[in-house]
């Protein structure tokens, strides 16, 4: 690693697109408007599962200021099925964005209608006619596992999207021999990031320039523009993408599904179209995520280390986890992770995904890194209470050590760096760990309410390089010397308020010693960047950081090169500081000067040494030196570049009269390597953090059996607000990464990997006192009041009648 | 039954200081008028059931749901939105700075409500406590900040606005 | 999710309201607009007129009158809950509004017009239940009174024909030595209760209770109000009391299932905020001096 | 979701029971009824328009008739879609004698479903009970009086 002067890398600057969002002028997908545009609106089928018999669209389509009114047969002339966006051995399913014989999900769309308004488009949604026959329907992940189960795709023969596995060292003997074996099982329900700006594409196809341009709302306009090329099977460069302010993505926005029906539209009138997904369209359909269940076997020596792991997660990808998004992929990198921060000597996963008749599953911030870390964090505490030892005692007697990296895990991935045992030391003291036992110990019992405190640990593999999929392993990024001496930086990496609009300029301007102010990060246009990725896996600043970071000392190289040949001097004596070019004990010249002799006068013939290839721009690539796809021995693959740990506590108290919980105190220690801005590294620990806190208190996609949906609404599903948390303390340890340009590590996803194992720690450590355990989530009062039924201790205090 | 009503009613009322006249369709409502018809587009518009809070905007002084109100309904209103507030790029309301300063934002989507709701808490309690924020804000989802530096950016321009107040005092 | 279409008649003058409900049969009014308007958006409701009430000044006024408050159909929570008078004589209704959505619901929404949409666990209802309430319903040719139980007949349905408007809502005050309290149990503030309680207690010399008023939201199509004047009357209320009061409700009401919360939970629910309210509103009656 | 209720008519049990039966009848006495079509024996088409207070709107439905005892009992089953999303009722209406009148007794599973089923659940089973009622109610003034008023929408 080699580091130069961090003078901005480390500040928390003020955010450079905050003036804009302030002031209401930011500029989201819905904000755009073309002349002569049309709206769309989408008719969804009610049922789960249905063969649609037959769709009349003659009302619909008579309607005064109505252009197009399209089903999925119709649509074939336009499109092919979905492309798969992820493939690592899965069926791949024939789907479309409308459905055509069947639908498979309520809530799936079956007709698009493009109208002058989305008034007169919703109107026309009334006058279509859909004959259903309903089919058996089955949601839940077991079911839909077992032989006698309704299948999605008959042709597949069962509803298994992909299984995998491995076995790593002696099981059965680790499992004979161990002093404890404990065995769990522990699911997860469905919810999702449901970002306040839903989904929005606005897509115009001009027939006399055979281009096709789309504004969308996505995590990725490099993505969308070859899924959309796929489907309509339309030359990808004559597809623009451009995404502009994002209002939260979190993963839901990584994918080309209903996305690409205002694309349809639009080639069906040759007239702008813009769709902009209701509240209730993005409940029904808007990527959803989680829904699975874990078993787990584990075996521990008498002195509490961990021998032994066997693990089985069934996840639950609704319809689809490759074509509509890229949920099915997450549970690979679950049983990948499962064994966490700790050794082991044996270890065993098996994981089988299905598919079901709920809305298709994508990604959401932890892509399976959560659903790694919810078993077995749970199961941590539970085994510690058993074997009597605290909770952080047991960890860490089992972490790997500080000293032991790099540290390739028994599941195959290489742990970068790390201090987890430091991490879970800080955390204790932030949230005074023994100080809340203390007031248990002094309140418990003397009133209805229960105190209690959980803790949990956590890995985030970040940056993730995925094979044989759309979701691959590099970044290019241009840094651009401009005649004024700025800079420009054009990137696929998308701002979706993460904050990477500001934090590219600090790295650039440490790299080029310039200021923040000097660099404008382009992106967010397919046409004017590179075909960099985007924020999927907080490959930000892994991937984009590195690429930016070694692009930025490229051109520095190149500029040095550059004034050394016109003072003929040395290059190694030259250094850029503040903005100018400086020769030790010598010359100076501003970069501005510098840009105008390149560029303006006297140009660059002459000035440029024949070896700098281009002093204007470099384009540079970046990929992961530890990701590997080449299986070991073992068959095991390396999937991410970075290994960001942390830990995290909370406080609850719950009422046990009224099952209600509150969050009395949360903390957060978290170590993503160095820090670019401590600010927005904080921001993202709260929001992510919260957002986990939702999963494990409230969000909750409900399906019942016949795979009707009941919470289509922000009455019934339910984000946190701000009377839900606390504040929250946030502390840090700081291991650089040794495979990074800088040292960073991904940190986006970490604090909502945590809060759910953490929650249920918490809880049960509040109602130990009735003895009863968390078996589902969230946890509403209602809930936990049901749990609470099933305690003789409870009952007697608190049961009807008393 | 085909024949849609497409009746328009004349409208007049005042969006930021400005008087405009407007015919509109009676169901358009007051969001998408803000929007679609004076290009208003910072008041977002995130469930158009009154639960997230986005387009909140202030009628005659009072923050509302714009996305449920017809636009018909501001007759002789005065409406004032996210875009009203400022002067200019470089007269920022305190409530704007403290949310810069604090971080009080990360998509920015929920930021406008955000911030006309905090103007509305602090016009009738300048000094909230925490809980008081929390219960102001408590009708604005933010999905992106946990809060916490939106509590932390009403504190600050709390205070600011006392301090530029008892400073214009004396 | 837009409304369908619909034509707009507003009126400022009860007059003119009563011509546009005789002119239009299919006329909807609105108030505040904070529960239609949802359902107008996901197209539950579909009125083909809709008459606009909120310029009618005649229907604001909160105004004390012996030992009633009457309240006009279009006075706005936040209005109710700011008003000195209704601080004065009535904290159970200002502190159940406090519960009623967010503070820009709370600006628009009116007391008049929840009690005519009729949410089961509405707190406006709730309230008024426990007050007694009367409510004055008026036509072209007359108006008429009927008290809150008679009015809320089930769930979105009330005693009132589509000629008719709610015009006032009238309270009795509390006797002096009455304390309040109203409980409620929802998922997130600002959410439908899962389960709301309203109590009065009137406390004698003795502070023996000697009057009482309880109702709750959640448990049944409506807001009910509920007698447990058997268990309470003639003694001083303490636990057990309370206990043999929630027993009572327990016998009196069967909750079910709905999309907010199960049966079972909002019985439990419904115990532990009864003891919660009678409790609180006795030590508030009987912390207000003889 | 279940619901039962009993209705005391005005007639013997013959007549009710071919009043109950008569899609004519049918067609007067459903709530909000506009047209009633048979499509074959027992197995009607109804357009109905709902209108109880907030919850307005054109619903289309198919109504069947079967297990059909004459004078003692009868399943229906009826399901409908409109803005609301879908709903369907089913159950058993038996007859019995009350003197000279005739006790109807009735037992229904109502269900929801599409977009709407969260919202339109709290309001499900009040709507379903009152329609039921007004239902039972007209046909007794159609019974008691040659010319009973036509049902319109639901009043209470």
């Amino acid at each position: 690693m080699t580091k130069s002067t961090s003078k901005w890398v480390g500040a928390s600057l003020a955010r450079k697109q905050d003036l804009r969002l302030v002031t209401g002028h930011g500029r989201y997908t819905d904000d755009v408007s073309l002349p002569g545009m049309l709206h769309a609106a989408m008719l969804r089928c009610p049922h789960a599962h249905a063969r649609i018999k037959s769709i009349d669209v003659s009302r619909a389509r008579a309607l005064q200021g109505v252009h197009a009114v399209l089903t999925g047969e119709d649509a074939k002339r336009y499109w092919g099925p979905l492309p798969p966006t992820i493939d690592i051995g899965m069926k791949v399913p024939t789907v479309y964005a409308l459905a055509t014989e069947k639908a498979y999900y309520m809530g799936e769309p079956v007709v698009a209608v493009a109208a002058d308004t989305r008034y007169l488009a919703e109107d026309a949604l009334e006058l279509i006619d859909i004959e259903y026959e309903p089919l058996a329907a089955v949601t839940d992940t077991e079911a839909a596992l077992a032989p006698d189960a309704p299948l999605l795709y008959p042709e597949w023969g069962d509803n298994v999207q992909c299984e995998w596995g491995m076995t790593v060292g002696a099981l059965d003997e680790t499992f004979a021999n161990a002093d404890h074996v404990f065995e769990y099982r522990l699911p997860q329900h469905r919810y999702s990031g449901a970002s306040l700006e839903a989904r929005a594409a606005l897509a115009h196809f001009d027939a006399y320039n055979r281009k096709l341009t789309l504004y969308c709302s996505t995590q990725s306009p490099n993505l969308v523009r070859t899924l959309v090329a796929q489907t309509f099977r339309f030359p990808e460069h004559d597809v623009q993408v451009i995404a502009p302010d994002i209002g939260g993505g979190y993963g839901n926005k990584l994918q080309a599904d209903a996305e690409v029906i205002p694309c349809l539209l639009s080639l069906a009138t040759g007239r702008p179209v813009k769709w902009t997904e209701s509240r209730q369209e993005n409940l029904l359909s808007g990527m959803q995520c989680r829904d699975y269940v874990w078993y787990l076997k584990v075996a521990v020596s008498r002195d509490g280390i961990l021998q032994g792991l066997d693990a089985q997660v069934y996840g639950n990808v609704g319809c689809d986890g490759t074509c509509h998004a890229a949920g099915a992929g997450k549970f690979l990198v679950a049983a990948a992770y499962v064994p966490g921060p700790y050794k082991w000597q044996a270890f065993r996963v098996a994981t089988k995904v299905a598919v079901s008749n709920k809305a298709p599953s994508g990604a959401y911030r932890g892509y399976g890194k959560d659903i790694a870390n919810y078993p077995l964090e749970v199961a941590m505490n539970r085994m510690a209470d058993a074997l009597g030892l605290t909770p952080a005692e047991f960890r860490r007697r089992n972490f790997v050590g500080k000293d032991e990296f790099p540290y390739q895990q028994i599941s195959g991935p290489i742990y970068d760096s790390g201090d987890y045992a430091q991490c879970l030391a800080k955390l204790l003291a932030l949230v005074d760990y023994d100080g809340v036992k203390r007031r248990q110990a002094e309140t418990q019992g003397k009133s209805a309410k229960y105190l209690g405190i959980g803790i949990a640990s956590m890995l985030e593999p970040s940056g993730g390089a995925v094979p044989n999929c759309i979701f691959n392993s590099y970044e290019v990024a241009t840094v651009r010397f401009m005649p004024e001496g700025g800079v420009l930086v054009l990137t696929g990496h998308q701002d979706i308020g993460q904050g990477t609009e500001t934090t590219l300029c600090q790295v650039v301007a440490d790299e080029l010693g310039i200021t923040p102010d000097d660099v404008r990060v382009v992106y967010g246009d397919t046409n004017a960047v590179p075909y960099g990725m985007g924020p999927w896996s907080s490959r930000g600043a892994t991937f984009n950081v590195s690429c930016i970071a070694e692009a930025a000392r490229r051109l520095k190289t190149n500029l040095r090169e550059v004034v050394a040949n016109l003072w003929q001097c040395e290059a190694t004596r030259l250094d850029v500081a503040d903005g100018v070019v400086v020769e030790a004990g010598g010359r100076t010249m501003t970069l501005r000067d510098l840009g105008n002799q390149l560029h303006l006068w006297p140009g660059a013939f002459g000035i440029v040494p024949k070896h700098v290839t281009n002093p204007f721009e470099v384009t540079h690539y970046w990929t992961s030196p530890i990701a590997s796809w080449v299986p070991d021995e073992l068959g095991r693959i390396r999937l991410y570049s970075t290994h960001p740990s942390g830990s995290s506590a909370i406080v609850v108290e719950v009422d046990a009269e009224t099952g209600k919980i509150e969050v009395k105190d949360i903390a957060i220690v978290d170590d993503c390597g160095v820090i670019i801005n401590p600010m927005i590294v904080d921001g993202q620990l709260h929001g992510g953090y919260v957002q986990g806190i939702g999963g494990a208190l409230m969000e909750e996609f409900h399906y019942d059996e016949r795979g009707q949906l009941w919470n289509t609404d922000l009455t019934s599903y339910l984000h946190p607000l701000a009377t839900d948390v606390p504040d929250i303390k946030c502390d840090h340890v700081i291991s650089p990464s040794p495979y990074t340009a800088l040292g960073t590590k991904g940190m986006g996803e970490g604090s909502t990997i945590m809060p759910c194992a953490v929650m249920v720690n918490a809880v049960d450590d509040a109602l130990k006192p009735f003895g009863v355990r968390v078996s589902d989530l969230p946890l509403t009062p209602e809930r936990v009041i049901r749990l609470l039924e099933t305690s003789a201790v409870w009952r007697d205090m608190y049961g009807v009648g008393v | 039954m085909n024949e849609m009503t497409t009746n328009r009613i004349s409208v007049k009322l005042t969006v930021n200081g400005t008087i405009y006249t407007r015919a509109v369709e009676p169901r358009l409502l007051l969001s998408d008028f803000l929007r679609n018809e004076l290009g208003l587009t910072g008041t977002h518009v995130g469930c158009e059931h009154g639960k997230c809070g986005a387009c909140t905007v202030m009628v005659d002084g009072r923050a509302v749901r714009a996305c449920l109100m017809f636009a018909i309904q501001a007759e002789g209103a005065s409406v004032e939105t996210i875009e009203g507030l400022a002067a200019g790029a470089d007269s920022l309301h305190p409530i704007q700075r403290a949310f810069i300063d604090c971080h009080g934002l990360q998509c920015g989507f929920c930021t406008p409500g955000m911030i006309n709701s905090t103007r509305a808490l602090l016009a009738t309690n300048p000094v909230p406590t925490d809980q008081e924020i929390r219960q102001g804000l408590a009708g604005n989802i933010c999905r992106c900040t946990g809060y916490v530096n939106i509590v932390k950016a009403v504190r600050q321009a709390a205070a600011e606005m006392r301090a530029s107040e008892t400073g214009e005092g004396a | 999710m837009k409304p369908k279409a619909f034509d707009y008649v507003r009126v400022d003058t009860l007059p003119a309201l009563f011509v546009a409900l005789q002119a239009h049969d299919d006329a909807k009014i609105i108030a505040g607009g904070q529960s239609l308007v949802p359902m107008m958006n996901f197209r539950v409701a579909q009125p083909e007129v809709l008459v606009d009430i909120n310029g009618i000044e005649a229907l604001r006024h909160i105004q004390r009158d012996g030992m009633r408050l009457r309240i006009g159909a279009m006075a706005r929570y936040q209005d109710l809950i700011d008003s000195p008078q209704v601080r004065a004589c009535l904290p159970l209704l200002v502190e159940a509004l406090g519960h009623v959505g967010y503070p820009a619901i709370r600006n628009r929404g009116t007391l008049g017009g929840s009690v005519v949409h009729n949410d089961p666990s509405a707190e406006g209802g709730v309230a008024l239940c426990c007050l007694g309430a009367e409510l004055v319903v008026a036509s072209a040719t007359g108006e008429r009174v009927v008290p809150i139980a008679d009015f809320l007949v089930t769930t979105y349905l009330t005693d009132i024909a589509p000629h008719e408007v709610l015009t006032e809502i009238r309270i009795p005050v509390p006797e002096p030595r009455t304390g309040s309290a109203f409980r409620e149990v929802a998922k997130r503030v600002g959410d439908f209760a899962i389960v709301n309680v309203a109590a009065l207690v009137s406390v004698g010399a003795n502070e023996e209770v000697s009057a009482v008023s309880l109702a709750l939201g959640g448990v049944a199509e409506t807001p009910v109000a509920i007698d447990v004047s058997r268990a309470l009357l003639g003694r001083p209320l303490d636990a057990t009391r309370a206990t043999e009061a929630a027993r009572l409700v327990d016998e009196a009401t069967d909750p079910q299932d709905d999309n907010v919360a199960g049966g079972a939970y909002k019985r439990h629910l419904a115990g532990v905020l009864v003891k919660q309210a009678l409790t609180a509103a006795y030590a508030d009656a009987t912390a207000m001096g003889a | 979701m279940k619901f039962e209720g009993e209705s005391r008519l005005k007639g013997t049990r013959a007549a009710v029971w071919h009043a109950l039966v008569d899609p004519a009848v049918i067609e007067r006495c459903t709530p909000g009824c506009q047209s009633l079509a048979i499509m074959a024996p027992d197995d009607f088409e109804l357009v109905t328009k709902v209108g109880i207070a907030s919850i307005s709107g054109t619903y289309k439905g198919r109504m069947r008739l079967g297990e059909k005892v004459a004078g003692e009992r009868y399943a229906m089953s009826a399901e409908g879609a409109g803005p609301i999303g879908t709903m369907s009722v089913a159950g058993v209406v038996t007859l019995a004698d009350v003197g000279d009148e005739t006790l109807v007794g009735y037992a229904f599973e109502a269900t929801v479903g599409g977009a709407m089923t969260g919202m339109a659940q709290r309001a499900l089973l009040p709507i379903a009970k009152l329609l039921t009622k007004q239902f039972f109610k007209s046909v007794d003034q159609l019974l008691a009086a040659e010319a009973p008023p036509a049902a319109d929408e639901v009043e209470p």
